[in-house]
């Protein structure tokens, strides 16, 4: 059921401590700060994070990470130039890291939406990532078995809604957040202008409403 | 209070009136081919239901007429449809996503017969000389939160099609929660087959018909029954 | 490697006995009917066809399939109340079956072209579809592993194309398109309209033009 | 004929030059982050090439400038660029599937280690307190159709980083097809490490300081080398 909300604060109160929650974004292009401080905000902690990275800077995931509440992070690079408040957290082993190499990061998430139990890929075939893991020999290739990344929240930053919840999206800011729409129970999705219904061609819908429960506009 | 609601079995029309009604405002769904497509008759606009069609789009709309039709705009049963504003175009490996990834709230499909447990036979007679032909069924009847069926309670030959074990080859196992027939609706879940409500006859009379263990609605605590 | 070709029989030119021959549509809506009549006239035989159906009344694939040119049909749906022509070769057992869930069908074929040796789906499982293959119990279901589709080439129609190949379709035509597109060795598209390189909005692009290798404007 | 096409070892920018006249026109290809990133600058226009970055865009241009700047339009490297025409936008998985799927034609990447049979190390230094972070590296090294890897023969202690097996956690295993470096371009194919040309050494000071059997490009049958 589509919900337009008016505060990113009343958007994200029911994610519970404990939860998995994706995060769209690629570095700060798609990040949805606005509902990620609301987050911080709510007090929710224990939380499992997805996102490609682990936080950059002073803002965003890093103060979410910064502030203890993630306990585990699901990611494929987070160590960067500017990952220190990461940096610290992990080095004083205060949080837990899934790396996955960014393909099977975003497969795993499509899988997830799209209802795919597990899949075989040859990403990371051979290597310390797929150590333990089955692997079979498909295809020509040896490939290894990969499972969905389910989440019971994604907060997702998009261009445009429609009354409908479709959405789309600007330049690369689109990364993540059609998937990760797609992977979890409940979407919350930021967006710069809501439009009338019928206002998007439907042709160009990106993410179509099915998949988006609430909606918040940020100036 | 009787289970029985109407004193004569239900028409094609009046059971898809019922199915329409019951399907929750906001609700994502998507209609087989043949009887259920005229639940679509029946939604109203204040439902603000979002019809699916395998093919490739959200948002359909009622059956086009005269230059309407688009031979690019057609449902699963390759009639030509139209598109209803906040509607969208996707691909088919994105469409059948939607279905098997658990998005769509209800699917209604027609059924030769349907068990005690909810497995689901729709798409074979078994017969040795027919052509086989599964299309998106076997994905909708795993893949949505809610399947109903549409079907008449027995066969031409008075034969029930709510069976203990499906002799016809299955669609899916276990999938079917609701079954609206001319004759009763039976909700099935894990206690069993619940009958919500009776057409044209008692709840007597129905048990005489199908050779299943049938329960009241009104005798069962209303938590235990699943999909009201 | 991008080439503009003048007619349908010149683009069909390469496709060799024995290929496995993808070809977009569902019923007619998307179906590239120049490009299987060009087929049918290089008398390319002893074909792998894939396709949601098996040909409808007297054109397109169902005239490839009553002169004798496909070996085997990999469909969901072929029985219509049209499809004559494969009823007559089925039933001579003349035309060989893979009936295919119609989501299995399309995720297959996504594999392919995604690099995904293999996934598991709770479609078909329990069911005489399923009879031989291997299944495993994952996120709360029986789920049944299916494997990738791969063909030597796709016959595909879309509405426009520009000059680096990029397609877009138009409504529920669009169908198998993107995903025959990325799973076969070689493409073939049948445009209505070739704009210039820069006139799709990037945004807006549906099939990518890497995936395509020759175009063919049909009137 | 020498196979010593250079007096002097090449610097980067020579070395990105030459990897730039190496791609073959009209192809698909993606820079990994760094060195690679300079092959963009010395890419024809005749040459029609097409660059892909992972976080869900082709036809990407050179980096922005000044007011061309736009958060929403960046590589893989976080680093805002700009959009040809032609281009096209796709998400995470989509993007990925590209890779995945076999359809670049090339791509560049840096490394640490290379082996003898194309493993690949590339993403972590093994060492213990490391906070590991593999980004596309993975996807990148088993996906394109050929892995040009581009670096500094010699690490600053000079020694090898061609090996006969890579002592660095393995980004893939038998991946590499080419690698371009200061002192010469190796080819790597089922027959072993064959070395295309050389630059400020000849073939046998090449071989002292390679602890992995080459084989001049000139002694081999054209048939039977890879990648050329």
């Amino acid at each position: 059921m589509l919900t337009f909300i008016d505060t990113v604060g009343e958007a994200v109160a029911g994610i519970k401590d404990g939860s998995t929650v994706m995060i769209g974004g690629f570095g700060n292009a798609g990040q949805p700060f606005e509902l990620i401080d609301a987050l911080l905000d709510s007090g929710a902690t224990d939380l499992t994070v997805v996102n490609n990275n682990a936080g950059q800077g002073d803002q965003g995931l890093a103060l979410l990470i910064k502030e203890g509440r993630v306990r585990k992070m699901i990611c494929s690079f987070p160590r960067q130039s500017d990952s220190w408040h990461f940096d610290t957290k992990y080095k004083a082993g205060e949080i837990e890291l899934e790396l996955v190499p960014q393909g099977n990061l975003a497969e795993r998430i499509r899988a997830a939406g799209a209802g795919i139990g597990g899949f075989f890929t040859p990403t990371g075939y051979g290597t310390m990532l797929a150590e333990g893991k089955h692997t079979r020999f498909l295809d020509g290739k040896w490939q290894v078995f990969e499972t969905p990344i389910h989440a019971d929240v994604a907060l997702i930053k998009a261009l445009k809604a429609d009354g409908k919840g479709n959405l789309v999206y600007r330049k690369t800011a689109r990364n993540f957040g059609p998937i990760m729409a797609a992977a979890a129970k409940h979407t919350i999705v930021q967006v710069s202008e809501i439009v009338p219904t019928g206002a998007l061609d439907p042709e160009n819908v990106v993410t179509p409403g099915i998949y988006v429960n609430s909606i918040v506009k940020v100036a | 209070m009787s289970i029985q609601t109407s004193t004569t079995p239900l028409g094609r029309d009046d059971l898809a009136r019922l199915v329409a009604r019951d399907i929750v405002p906001g609700s994502f769904v998507n209609l087989g081919i043949g009887q259920p497509t005229l639940v679509s008759n029946y939604l109203t606009e204040e439902q603000n239901i979002t019809l699916h069609t395998e093919n490739g789009m959200l948002g359909m709309g009622p059956e086009a007429k005269d230059d309407e039709i688009d031979g690019d705009l057609i449902n699963a049963g390759k009639i030509p449809v139209t598109e209803l504003p906040g509607a969208s175009y996707f691909h088919h490996a994105d469409s059948f996503a939607i279905m098997r990834g658990g998005h769509l709230d209800i699917c209604v499909l027609g059924a030769f017969q349907v068990s005690a447990t909810g497995d689901l036979a729709n798409w074979h007679t078994g017969a040795p000389d027919a052509i086989p032909a599964v299309g998106g069924a076997m994905d909708l009847a795993t893949g949505a939160k809610d399947v109903f069926v549409m079907m008449t309670l027995l066969t031409r030959e008075g034969v029930s099609k709510l069976v203990e074990h499906c002799s016809y080859p299955l669609t899916g196992v276990g999938c079917v929660t609701r079954v609206y027939t001319d004759k009763a609706v039976f909700l099935i879940g894990p206690d069993g087959v619940t009958v919500r409500e009776t057409f044209g006859c008692t709840f007597e009379e129905l048990q005489a018909m199908v050779p299943v263990p049938l329960v009241p609605f009104d005798e069962k605590a209303a938590g235990a029954v699943v999909g009201v």
